[in-house]
């Protein structure tokens, strides 16, 4: 007991351990696996990041040449991004936030994106 | 492919017959193997059941088969703590374990609510169930 | 009160993080019987092993538990590459010892701080898991991840720590070391911890053998076997002794887990002092055929992976074997008898890890 | 914003129910309460009982077997209330999408307020949802509704 | 005491006091997560959970227990009024006993197992608690020549350097009926890491646990103004001595595990109760002394 007393005195005279957070949240590490997006620019729609995904979160329509994101169901394991030959696929540190009602992104070239996009399969 | 030829990491497999089982189970509790766990795969018309036991970090195994339909017998009298596993094999495969210490009938993990028992390897991935839960 | 009162400990309770249900007579105070209801958390991941593609599967299994997710995937990832006849990269060796042992070091701290919430030690919990934040912040760093780091791939990894981080990590450890330190002393030199733990769920050495028990259980009751002493990954060319404490009360399991803290942070600065330069995976075609079993310690004990392939991209089975799995005819042999203030503070002695036990 | 807005958005008790996660969202949401995070500058305390909480934080995929504890657990937590989804799993079932005994997601089985993403979700995160959580708590009617009778309360917690 | 002096303790006692008690537990909370290297909830936090309760609908808690809560604040708010009033401490034990023994009655009314056991638990605090309370009121008899509280306040001397070991027996009283480790065994405070859940409040919720939360607050300013009976004048040195209690109570909370019921009844039985007793030898044997 003498020890932890020692130990919980110390706590009480030095600074709180806790991070300010959300008023100062801390920086994300420079490799975390956080927010993955799509850049179908140079993309040819093959279908390799659906077939590696281990959670069926992507769905690629060909014939569209739309990719459907749904972001609550993907893991962030990266197996898309190790898929993709063609570089498509990013993953940067910020982490998502969370939401109300889950979305569903649908990525497409850049040329077609003045098009008006097809309603959400999964709203 | 019918029965396991070999399995790395598994030092050697002892084929033992049914009604044999107790018996090779009982030669490596005499000889103080530490009992690990058993694995079955669905073999189409009969089931093969790998016993694995530990003698010092080596792995051995005993192994039987057991045509579908048939009894297992059990081996919580020789190892208790092979409960756990034999009432996942009721559950999973559909097998009756006969003499079960602890029976939990079924129930341990799932409760019997599909229309084949889930490990077996005519169950699809596309499986609801049937019935609903008895509360 | 003279007949027994039933006592549904679970699934949703505020002691246990995990829903399993402890099915508890209790006369009085004691406990005359406990039996455990399972399947509030199996999900059918061996089943959805066959499913999958083999390599999908390492993110599967990873999420079999999220406390030794590595090491569940290390398991998966030597089985398949036992069966396909793969050889592993030395510097991946090394690297796979390094995670999972900074996995273990925040295992067995997360478990002696919730062992100390059990007993409503809340100061020892907060203490326990701000130093445990550390450790996560190395995951991270590393990794990219906390809890699911995902590093572990069939033929090596798929993460680098390059020199920066492991400098990080030869200075963050030593000060890690030194709290850790302080804190072990404090709960295990404690008058109220000891009454609570010295004591309490006695398990012999022969009974924990017959019982099958594993892992830190087994070690608590004086028996040396540890599975990093059989050698995989770099653990053969590491300094290697298993920690082993005689009592086999809930005093000795924690202090075992306490005392591997350490021997893990060694094992970290060992294998990054000793690590060699080359490719992080090897590369392989074809799939698996043939069948391969893979014993590991996980932080709760030894971990079993064995896997069947036929040729295909799909495995004909996939068997996992947890150390909870093995622990729990242990834990029900010292249950009856116990006080029931005792029983959170047996059962998690044991560290059980449901989510692993159901898959 | 009236007393009562505010000291619900200032007083969110929590009920955690892992329905059969993998742990890692649970043992964040464990962190969560502990220095570094420190929930309780919000006000938030895991209360570890339906009938005190005001936000369920679920974890997992939800099981065939545990569904109904959930709606138990759902049922008997008292107006107002909010449900918090935290991980993928419970979002929408992620890796357990094929396994037989998932039901994917919690949304199948109660209606859900705040969805939180990540693998295991992280703590900052977790913290996030629950405040954006209790801005919808703070607007929910504050009339009260009549209670439930003694022999529905005997109902539910005979099933339980 | 004239009627404008009754009436101003009473509506101390009843008016004021529990806004002092907001606080003196808001600070028990903060001061717990400093001790833990934490932030904490701001002072005003149990305002806050008093307000939300309130607000919660659908009460399901069963009417009877609702009831026995009801008798339980009363019996607090009665018990700190007749502390501050100058009453007979004897009555006011009797009235903080009766309203212990509703809770229990409300708490074995609940039919969970949780509420069952942890109602047993406190039955148990009751009786560890209990004599020690009557001991101190003994004490300050053996001093003061009386029971009313009004004596030992208008007492110029403290009793302190005389009753030592009553201060040592307040910070257990403390312990045990602020919910705080070894003795948290009933039920922990706000978070129910317990095997019996939040024992006897199992099943209270809504506004029916905002009466337990209230009586809490009446709870610790009683338990202070008994502490500083043992120094009442300068009347600051004794709240002092009890903010002391509190402290030391809220430190050892932070510094020892929970220990079991059996632990509780021997520390109380065995060593607080028979070293009440020796204190009050002393206290006996030097009557004439002191006056």
């Amino acid at each position: 007991m003498a020890r932890m007393l020692r130990s919980v005195l110390r706590n009480a005279l030095s600074k709180p351990a806790t991070r300010p957070f959300p008023e100062a949240p801390r920086a994300e590490f420079e490799k975390a696996r956080g927010l993955i997006t799509f850049d179908c620019t140079d993309c040819r729609f093959c279908g390799a990041c659906a077939l590696k995904c281990p959670t069926g979160a992507i769905r690629v329509v060909r014939e569209e040449r739309r990719i459907y994101f749904e972001p609550f169901k993907c893991i962030v394991c990266g197996a898309c991004l190790e898929a993709c030959r063609f570089g498509s696929v990013r993953m940067g540190p910020e982490r998502r936030k969370p939401v109300y009602e889950k979305p569903v992104e649908v990525y497409a070239k850049p040329e077609t994106e003045a098009e008006p996009k097809p309603p959400d399969p999964g709203a | 492919m019918s029965e396991l030829a070999a399995v790395q990491g598994i030092e050697r497999i002892e084929d033992a017959p049914l009604e044999g089982l107790l018996e090779a189970v009982r030669a490596y509790r005499d000889r103080r193997a530490r009992f690990i766990t058993a694995t079955c795969l669905d073999r189409g018309e009969r089931f093969e059941i790998l016993y694995l036991f530990d003698e010092g970090l080596k792995t051995v195994a005993v192994r039987t088969f057991l045509p579908k339909g048939q009894r297992l017998p059990s081996i919580t009298g020789v190892y208790l703590c092979g409960f756990l596993v034999e009432n996942e094999l009721q559950d999973l495969f559909g097998i009756e374990v006969d003499g079960l210490d602890i029976d939990y009938r079924g129930k341990f993990l799932v409760t019997n609510t599909f229309e084949t028992p889930p490990l077996l390897k005519q169950t699809t991935c596309e499986l609801r169930p049937t019935k609903e839960e008895p509360s | 009160m003279s007949d027994a009162t039933n006592v549904p400990f679970g699934p949703q309770h505020p002691v246990l993080p995990e829903p399993i249900q402890l099915r508890i007579s209790l006369e009085d105070e004691n406990v005359l019987q406990a039996l455990p209801a399972l399947g509030y958390v199996h999900r059918g991941i061996e089943k959805a092993g066959e499913l999958n593609d083999f390599q999908q599967n390492v993110f599967l299994v990873e999420r079999v538990c999220g406390i030794c997710s590595s090491i569940h995937a290390l398991a998966y990832c030597l089985a398949v590459e036992s069966a396909m006849g793969l050889e592993v990269p030395k510097r991946a060796d090394y690297l796979r010892v390094v995670w999972m042992e900074l996995h273990r070091i925040h295992s067995h701290l997360l478990y002696l701080g919730l062992l100390a919430e059990a007993f409503g030690f809340e100061s020892m919990f907060m203490e326990f898991w701000r130093i445990r934040e550390r450790v996560m912040d190395l995951l991270e760093m590393t990794a990219g991840n906390r809890v699911i780091i995902s590093v572990c791939t069939i033929g090596g990894v798929r993460r680098d720590i390059d020199a920066e981080q492991a400098r990080t990590i030869r200075e963050e450890l030593p000060k890690v070391r030194e709290e850790v330190q302080r804190l072990v002393d404090a709960l295990l030199g404690d008058y109220t911890v000891k009454r609570r733990t010295a004591g309490k769920g006695v398990i012999s050495g022969q009974a924990a053998l017959d019982l099958g028990a594993v892992g830190p259980t087994l070690r608590g009751s004086g028996v040396a076997q540890d599975m990093r002493m059989a050698g995989y990954a770099a653990y053969s060319e590491l300094q290697f002794q298993p920690v082993t404490f005689p009592d086999g009360d809930t005093y000795s399991r924690t202090a075992v887990r306490a005392y591997e803290v350490f021997q893990s942070m060694d094992l970290v600065l060992a294998a990054l002092e000793n690590l060699p330069e080359g490719e992080l995976a090897a590369k392989f075609k074809g799939r698996p055929d043939g069948a391969a079993l893979a014993r590991v310690e996980a932080p709760r004990g030894e971990l079993i992976y064995m896997v069947v392939g036929n040729g295909t991209k799909n495995l004909e089975r996939m068997r996992v074997r947890v150390p909870t799995y093995a622990n729990i005819p242990a834990l029900l042999s010292v249950l009856p008898g116990c006080e029931f203030a005792d029983v959170p503070v047996v059962t998690l002695s044991i560290d059980p890890c449901i989510s692993c036990t159901e898959r | 914003m009236n007393l009562i807005q505010k000291a619900r958005m200032k007083s969110p008790w929590i009920l955690h129910f892992n329905a059969g996660s993998c742990n890692g969202c649970d043992i964040e949401i464990l962190s969560c309460l502990t220095p570094v995070y420190d929930i309780e500058r919000f006000g938030a305390v895991n209360v570890g009982n339906p009938k005190h909480a005001d936000v369920l934080l679920v974890t997992g995929p939800v099981n065939r077997r545990n569904e109904r504890v959930l709606r138990n657990l759902y049922e008997q937590m008292l107006d107002p209330k909010i449900v918090v989804a935290v991980g993928t799993c419970a979002s929408s079932g992620g890796v357990f999408h094929n396994c037989y005994n998932c039901l994917g997601g919690v949304d199948k089985v109660i209606p859900v307020d705040v969805y939180v993403p990540g693998c295991a979700a992280k703590p900052e995160t977790i913290i996030e949802g629950v405040i954006l959580g209790l801005e919808k708590l703070a607007k929910m009617p504050a009339k009260p509704r009549p209670g439930r009778t003694s022999a529905e309360a005997e109902k539910v917690e005979a099933e339980r | 005491m004239s009627w404008i002096d009754i009436g101003l303790r009473a509506f101390l006692a009843v008016v004021v006091a529990p806004w002092v008690g907001m606080l003196l537990v808001g600070l028990d909370r903060k001061l717990s997560a400093r001790l833990q290297g934490r932030v904490g909830p701001p002072l005003t936090q149990p305002f806050y959970d008093l307000v939300k309760l309130l607000a919660k609908q659908g009460d399901t808690t069963s009417r009877f227990q609702t009831a026995c809560l009801v008798l339980f604040l009363a019996s607090n708010v009665v018990s700190l009024a007749l502390v501050l009033l100058g009453g007979d401490l004897l009555v006011m034990l009797f009235v903080l006993a009766f309203g212990a023994v509703a809770y229990i009655v409300g708490g074995f009314s609940a039919k969970s197992p949780y509420s069952q056991l942890g109602t047993q638990r406190e039955l148990l605090q009751l009786l560890t608690y209990e004599p020690l309370l009557v001991f101190l009121a003994v004490g300050i008899y053996l001093r003061t020549g009386s029971f009313l509280a009004s004596a030992a306040f208008q007492r110029t001397e403290p009793l302190l350097p005389e009753m030592p070991v009553f201060v040592l027996t307040l910070i257990a009283v403390f312990g045990i009926k602020l919910r705080k480790s070894p003795f948290d065994i009933a039920s922990s405070p706000h978070h129910g890491h317990q095997e019996v859940v939040r024992g006897p409040l199992s099943e209270v919720a809504g506004p029916s646990l905002a009466l337990v939360e209230l009586a809490h607050w009446y709870e610790v300013v009683l338990l202070v103004a008994l502490a500083s009976l043992l120094w009442a004048s300068p009347l600051w040195a004794g709240v002092l001595v009890g903010l002391g209690c509190l402290l030391a109570s809220i430190v050892v909370d932070n510094v020892a595990a929970r220990l079991t019921w059996s632990w509780m009844l021997r520390f109380g039985w065995l060593v607080a109760v028979p070293a009440s007793i020796l204190n009050l030898i002393y206290l006996y044997a030097t009557r004439g002394g002191g006056g």
